[in-house]
């Protein structure tokens, strides 16, 4: 087992470092123009004058800098160690996707300046429209929701605009939604106007038919699944799962944070799906920055295409030009101020063009294999198995339940995690999906060498091993990571909880520093 | 196959351990059917990184990228992004991590959200903010239906004059709620009409929507008449607010806003053409519980350390599922990570000044802008513009300025026929510190050799 | 004042704690009339940074960047630098660090080193490699000076095709050492005159040194005989390689090399008007402790771990001082460093791949040039030629063709008239993978289109 | 004090990650033009085709990088932590400059192509040449050096070449040096064919003068002298020195590696200078990079100017065009391959611009207060006190010696220095100069904050207690660094030495791992 260690430097809040006079930055006043109108004082009426002080911290540039190296190096991330979070696909990013999202022809470019001066861009949206179009099997694409919940809340309008137009959105009230899904599901289709109807997972993990079949009404406005879905585990009777929502009216919406397991080799357009989303930081490589900007553009059947957010990018064949069609008089209008995070459109178009065809489908056949690999490796450990129906193929994903650790020692999904920190790599997402007890959900991604894998499964194994002859090790841990075990509920106490500095310093004078 | 390291032997061994022969069979459970039909024409084959790039160059060369002959805002602005900025939003741990659900080892992105938080809290001298949101637009929506959560009521008070990029987020965000969306209009100096407002304001009114500046650049000089008139009737203000502003103009802790929020991304973020931008989002602390969006708190670890992590998750939507207070999961955490170097990096003394050079330019552009026959700038009078001047122009519709500017090279800002009827001939420019007066000075002589 | 953080507070506490008044009272040890004299007029006053970062643009801008008609060869190559190597060039502990005196906090950039060293020697084929020098040129210096220090004799031979730009540089690194340097003369095929070398090769003679590929672009086809004729006499073989080339052909190791050296900039540099570059230095383990430069051994620590450090220092000026193996003390480590990610993402596979590319478009380039009315290339024929090809052209000097190319928005390659008295009729051209086919193409139609 | 703790990955060398078949970037091959002129073996002759195998290590691009990344987090820069490594002038260097220097206007240009397509860049160059020599205060400049040492090396021919035009060389042979100059003087004079006179310092620390009134002959070719000498000292005589040099004949040299102590209120052309040295990578903020590059422009007097090395940036008014001056008969030629190390040209460029006039002097007075505050706390501390002279006023670094401590504890200044780390911050440059025994050479530089200062001087005061009172903590320093103490002895051993993986796995084969 390699030795780690997560570098510590007990870096001060920026106030901390503070003192009156640095400045790192000073943008120049031109004297001229300040003497022909005026100052501050001058120019701005005294009753809308800042009056208070302005508490930010001073430090000049090389403090700045290291302040936020040092807090850099204190952050676990897909470029220090395998990241294996299940449901966020945390593949590599390719650098070259990084250096064109930074290229100033791109990164300079103002949404609302005049389409003539922007064709490159408005050229390279076109493209990646297309080319989600093929991998969607759908024919109409928006690039604008700025990430997978967007999509999900842009594709729910739709479904309810498409209700809307047939004049039975009074009626069409339900959301089917797995009980397998992610939260974003249903609070998506809620922010929409629906009633979420909980459909239950059969033993095997997958949608249960008889259930749907029971569920399905001329109330249901649609169903929202991915697929495979967060057990890892496709749907295979998902024509089956179209046929009936489409039987009933309703339309079938596919949430594409999964996709990663199937691209290439299978289009959600040819399951029966009516809508999707993908999530370009999942699945085509642009990076997660520490939460976000994510993007999740939309793909829609040729029925719901006039539905699409406004603008759409266009090409006019005759002039040969790219332009933004806002002439879209039936669309839901707009889910983001402009035309989405274009950085991350940038970065995804890059990793596809640099994968090709035939390295997405590569790269999905290889995610799947690592996942099986290393659920087959891990589900032998003592005290894990995997979640539901362990015979069957996993997808890029799996879930391994910890039930019986945590009943006969103690050791909970999370302590597991926890250990697993102290080895270098992340844990996998813990407590999800919400069927499983104990969930620790692995998606190890294609990128991670299968050298890797292995010392993945042989960690578990140690901390397994760990668990069931030291507990306390385990239920401790982490012992390697710039802080250890995190107080959560002190954060969360209305009497310690502190959001902002200010809260911070108040809270210092009441009992003392943290 | 520069990304995929388990071909080949590797690739081998796998399959042989899972006791596979060949990829295919890793996707037996997808329905023949399915997997027929799938095919992949639409995505090119794979192109070598140096070949890709010379492409990727040639389209990043069809975009006119310098800011010197553009004076174009409406909403995003292009402040110099100091070189330190890029540099901290470049370093790749804050790059390819992810929301920090593993506190222990993410510290660093934890402390950096923290204070950005804290940050955007003096700033707008209001109690929380959370870690961002979208952008200022979904921003909006958010703190309309929040508005409309907290207070139960049903009428939502928004200007007419509102860009319809953002008014249309807003209409999506609250379709599907029974709610009403009621416009005022504006008075002589391009403001709220206050007497408008009052007859409009009762006790159904869930919140008042105001923007400060205005979106024509004027800053909303009677916002506290406005917050007055709001609170009279238990209404929330909910204050749209530009954050660069805030060094020289009152923030909306200061005239009681409940909610207040802001495109962040004047804060040291790069146009993008309008991408990952930063919603931020702050409001009071008793709406705490309402608010939508990830919050980082303080606390410490089990040797007393200082720690961070993510906290009051309950309101979230992997918690609380269908009755979450939004649906965000990811949201803009490197955009905060950018505002809060760039804010770190400017300091009270840097921002002021950015403040003062916006100011004198867009005044200076004024003046001279009216010296133009036939043109009136500001076209609303006696207040005071930041960044952005609406110009009209008598003899000309703005569409055609603006095209014939383009093909002199340059973009002379919006044509607000496009937002607002009777705008037509009203173009509204835009400048900021990276202009020099010989800049504006030529867009000025441009403009006049057009009009003369 | 960016970058002075103890301004106003800070200052004043300082000097006070020294008992100084102010920033002056530091300078008293000056002598008041050197003080008094010092001005600094030529120095501009300071310029902020958005308004310095304009200027820059526009200076840089006034540079043709782009490779893509770009032909110019002569010792450092336009090739692809991929963006994970730019990437990992610019992380800022590999760029803000020193020279690792302290191993225990610099075992990454150590460990770096070390693998540069071996990535060099699996490479180059050679047993020990040091942590580089300044540039290749300055290599080549360095291993004559070795060799005379290590054979004790006085007589150095050298290729009378040799680029003025490294023949200073040699000149230089010579001047003060008792040593004649003889130049040996070429074939029709512009390799070595191995009966010129035969006789030139005595008993006095401490290096035979060969460039390969010739300057040129020929691979030295008789290298191995070179070897020969030069061990028959205990002269050192010092060979001055391409560092990409080795993928294919025969490394130093292969044909006995005594020193090997080599300009490292291929190897993932950009070109940088010719700066950072990456002077490589290899040689066979029984010259160790007579090599110039720095080199950095595996150990352990006291726990037993594998650590890096610096080693054999005493070869070095700080300890050695006048009687060092060289002066040399910064050195190039980040180019080491960018060298060693671009092998190690390249590979074996990759290098080739490199080879492979600018071999066809090599040959692509000799075919399509020569059959231009007047123009022969390769000039000198029969030999494998590599990125570069000299071309011949009857009708005209090279000068003139460079010339009229360039007002065409091309620039062909190299007169050779600037280098060697007599080839004023030969241009060299050169190419690497970056350039496609039509860019070739291009080149040709071009030329096709004065010379007709 | 903060609890510091450098981050450890443990991890492989590249071959230890390789796997057959893998590769991080794959360049094309155009088939076109293959076929048009065939394969590799068809091309080069078999004779010169490599038959070894070439046993690199074949990654993908994930894993370089992440292997990079992680061997990055293990190094300390000044980028994390204060550096004052003594004669070094490890500043901090603005952003920008890196920024500037990527400008591919500025990166992607090749030396020798056409000068009327590097206007732009030979500008920069020329105003740079002119900057420097307004703070020279010396007229000619060649920024083609590629390192002080270079710098020195070309100064040192230019000597030679002068006196050899005044038929003088073969008299001129003794190079005058300082017995507490950098180990580059007498090894760049002994390069240039000198031989090498050691001027002994006074119990001052400076120049004896009549030591060199006594040495200085018709053979003295010169003196190399830095100013403040590396004691931090000002040589308060220089006046005095460069009389008594030039009246026999000789020229003086001027190690600008401390320039930082007085660039803006003393030029050494006005000492009498005639040649000199910058390190554009100390003085100039431009960054380290690791040991390199680095840059070493020269300045000479006029009576030098002709011996510059080729090519001299110069301007043509008329045609307002730069060039390229190779038309230079006197030369000593040339020193690096082509101009020197340009991008760092343009980093100190962009420092010097941002910096302006008043800043670099503010600079200068602020590197010197620093070092004197930093003295004034850590001399006091019992078992340490500064070298020489204590009374004097510091320049921009001081030296400590710890003799005492090293007798009555046996705790070494290699010791102290290895306790540092522990705390998050570099060490001071140990045993130089040569002249002071146990030596701790400390230059804290203009941007480090005065509480960093502090803290250094707590930490000092810590070790120091800790070498009185349990003198082993500090001798098995340090603790918290990515490795504890290294074994040099075993690094340099004949039978231990790895230079190379190939050594490593030799030696792995006899010895079982390291
Ligand atoms: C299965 C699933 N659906 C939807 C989402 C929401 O995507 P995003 O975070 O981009 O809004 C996620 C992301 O975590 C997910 O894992
Ligand atoms: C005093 C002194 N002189 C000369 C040098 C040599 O400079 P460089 O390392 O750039 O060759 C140094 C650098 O370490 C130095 O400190």
């Amino acid at each position: 087992m390699k030795s780690f260690q997560q570098a510590r430097w007990e870096e001060p809040l920026l106030w901390e470092l503070s003192l009156e006079g640095r400045s790192g930055c000073l943008p120049p006043v031109d004297e001229r123009v300040i003497r022909e109108v005026g100052s501050v004082e001058e120019l701005v009426p005294d009753k809308i004058r800042r009056k208070s002080s302005l508490d930010l911290p001073e430090l000049t540039e090389n403090m700045v800098v290291r302040h936020f190296v040092r807090l850099s190096q204190m952050t676990f991330c897909v470029d220090t160690g395998m990241y294996p979070l299940g449901s966020c696909t945390m593949k590599y990013t390719p650098k070259a996707a990084e250096a064109a999202a930074a290229l100033p022809g791109f990164r300079d470019i103002h949404p609302l300046q005049h389409e003539d001066t922007v064709q490159g861009a408005l050229r390279l949206m076109y493209e990646l429209q297309q080319i989600l179009a093929g991998i969607a099997g759908l024919p109409g694409v928006s690039l604008q929701p700025p990430a997978g919940a967007a999509g999900e809340f842009a594709g729910c309008l739709i479904i309810r605009k498409y209700f809307e137009e047939r004049g039975e959105v009074d009626r069409r009230t339900e959301m089917l939604i797995p009980d397998s899904a992610h939260g974003t599901n249903p609070a998506s289709a809620a922010m929409a106007g629906f009633e979420v109807v909980v459909i239950p997972s059969g033993s095997d993990g997958l949608i249960d038919l008889e259930a749907l079949k029971a569920t399905v009404s001329e109330r249901t406005a649609g169903i929202m699944l991915t697929n495979p879905n967060t057990l890892g585990l496709f749907e295979k009777n998902i024509l089956d799962i179209t046929r009936i929502v489409h039987e009933v009216g309703g339309l079938v919406y596919y949430d594409g944070a999964n996709l990663n397991a199937i691209m290439g080799w299978a289009r959600p357009g040819d399951m029966g799906v009516d809508i999707m989303h993908f999530n370009l930081h999942k699945t085509f490589g642009a990076p997660h920055g520490g939460g976000g900007p994510g993007s999740g553009p939309i793909a829609v059947s040729k029925e719901l295409e006039e539905y699409l957010p406004v603008p759409v990018v266009a090409y006019d064949e005759e002039r040969d030009r790219y332009y933004l069609d806002y002439n879209r008089p039936k669309s839901i209008g707009k889910v983001h101020g402009f035309f989405g995070n274009f950085p991350v459109l940038v970065k995804a178009y890059v990793y596809i063009r640099l994968m090709g065809r035939g390295g997405l489908k590569r790269a999905a056949a290889h995610a799947v294999l690592a996942s099986n690999y290393l659920a087959r490796r891990t589900e032998v450990l003592r005290g894990l198995k995997l979640s539901h129906a362990p015979h069957l193929l996993r997808k890029h994903e799996f879930v391994l339940t910890a039930t019986e650790l945590k009943a006969q020692r103690g050791v909970t999904a999370g302590d597991i995690a926890k250990r697993i920190l102290d080895f270098g790599l992340h844990a996998p997402t813990m407590y999800f999906p919400l069927i499983v007890k104990e969930a620790l959900m692995v998606e190890p991604t294609e990128t991670e060498p299968l050298e890797t894998l292995d010392s993945y499964a042989e960690v578990l194994s140690q901390i397994v091993n760990e668990a069931w002859s030291s507990p306390e090790q385990v239920k401790r841990a982490p012992y390697a990571t710039t802080v250890r075990r995190v107080d959560e509920v002190r954060a969360a106490r209305p009497k310690t909880r502190a959001l902002t500095w200010r809260d911070l310093k108040r809270l210092k004078e009441k009992e003392g520093s943290i | 196959m520069a990304f995929l390291p388990n071909i080949g032997k590797a690739e081998r061994h796998m399959l042989r351990f899972l006791g596979l022969e060949k990829l295919d069979d890793l996707f037996e459970d997808i329905p023949e059917e399915v997997r027929q039909r799938c095919c992949l024409d639409q995505v090119p084959e794979a192109v070598p990184e140096v070949v890709l790039w010379r492409y990727l160059n040639k389209l990043a060369a069809q975009n006119r990228a310098e800011p010197y002959r553009r004076f174009v805002g409406g909403g995003l602005y292009a402040h110099y992004v100091p070189a330190a900025v890029d540099f901290i939003a470049a370093r790749t741990e804050f790059v390819t991590s992810y929301t920090p659900y593993q506190a222990e080892v993410s510290q660093g992105l934890l402390q950096a959200l923290f204070e950005y938080q804290s940050l955007i809290a003096e700033l707008f001298d209001m109690e929380v903010v959370n870690a961002s949101l979208y952008d200022g637009a979904t921003a909006v929506g958010e703190a309309i239906r929040m508005a409309l959560r907290v207070s139960k009521r049903k009428k939502v008070i928004v200007p007419k004059l509102m860009p319809p990029h953002r008014r249309r987020v807003l209409q999506a965000y609250t379709t599907a709620l029974d709610c009403k969306i009621v416009e005022i209009g504006y008075d002589n100096r391009g403001l709220l009409d206050l007497a408008e407002l009052e007859q409009e304001v009762d006790d159904a009114t869930a919140a008042v929507y105001v923007e400060n500046p205005t979106c024509l650049g004027a800053f909303e000089e009677q916002i506290f008449e406005i917050s007055d008139i709001a609170h009279k009737k238990d209404a929330l203000l909910i204050a749209y607010v530009d954050p660069i502003s805030l060094a020289i103009v009152e923030p909306p802790g200061a005239y009681d806003a409940d909610i207040a929020v802001g495109e962040g991304q004047p804060l040291g973020l790069h146009l993008g053409f309008g991408g990952a931008l930063l919603g931020i989002f702050a409001c009071k602390r008793k709406y705490l519980m309402k608010m939508p969006g990830r919050l980082i708190g303080a606390t410490v670890d089990v040797e007393g350390r200082r720690a961070f992590c993510m906290t009051l998750q309950t309101r979230e939507q992997h918690i609380r599922r269908e009755r979450a207070t939004s649906n965000i999961c990811t949201n803009e955490s490197l955009s905060a990570i950018t505002a809060a170097a760039y804010l770190a990096l400017l300091g009270p003394q840097g921002l002021r000044r950015v403040c003062e050079a916006v100011l004198a330019n867009t005044a200076y552009l004024a003046r001279r802008l009216n010296t133009l026959p036939g043109v009136t700038a500001p076209a609303f009078e006696g207040v005071c513009y930041f960044r952005e001047i609406p110009a009209r122009f008598d003899g000309w519709l703005a569409r055609e300025i603006r095209e014939m500017c383009i093909k002199r090279g340059i973009d002379p800002g919006l044509d607000l026929g496009t937002w607002f009827e009777g705008f037509e001939r009203i173009l509204l420019a835009c400048t900021t510190e990276v202009h020099q007066k010989e800049d504006l000075d030529r867009l000025v002589s441009v403009l006049a050799e057009l009009v003369r």
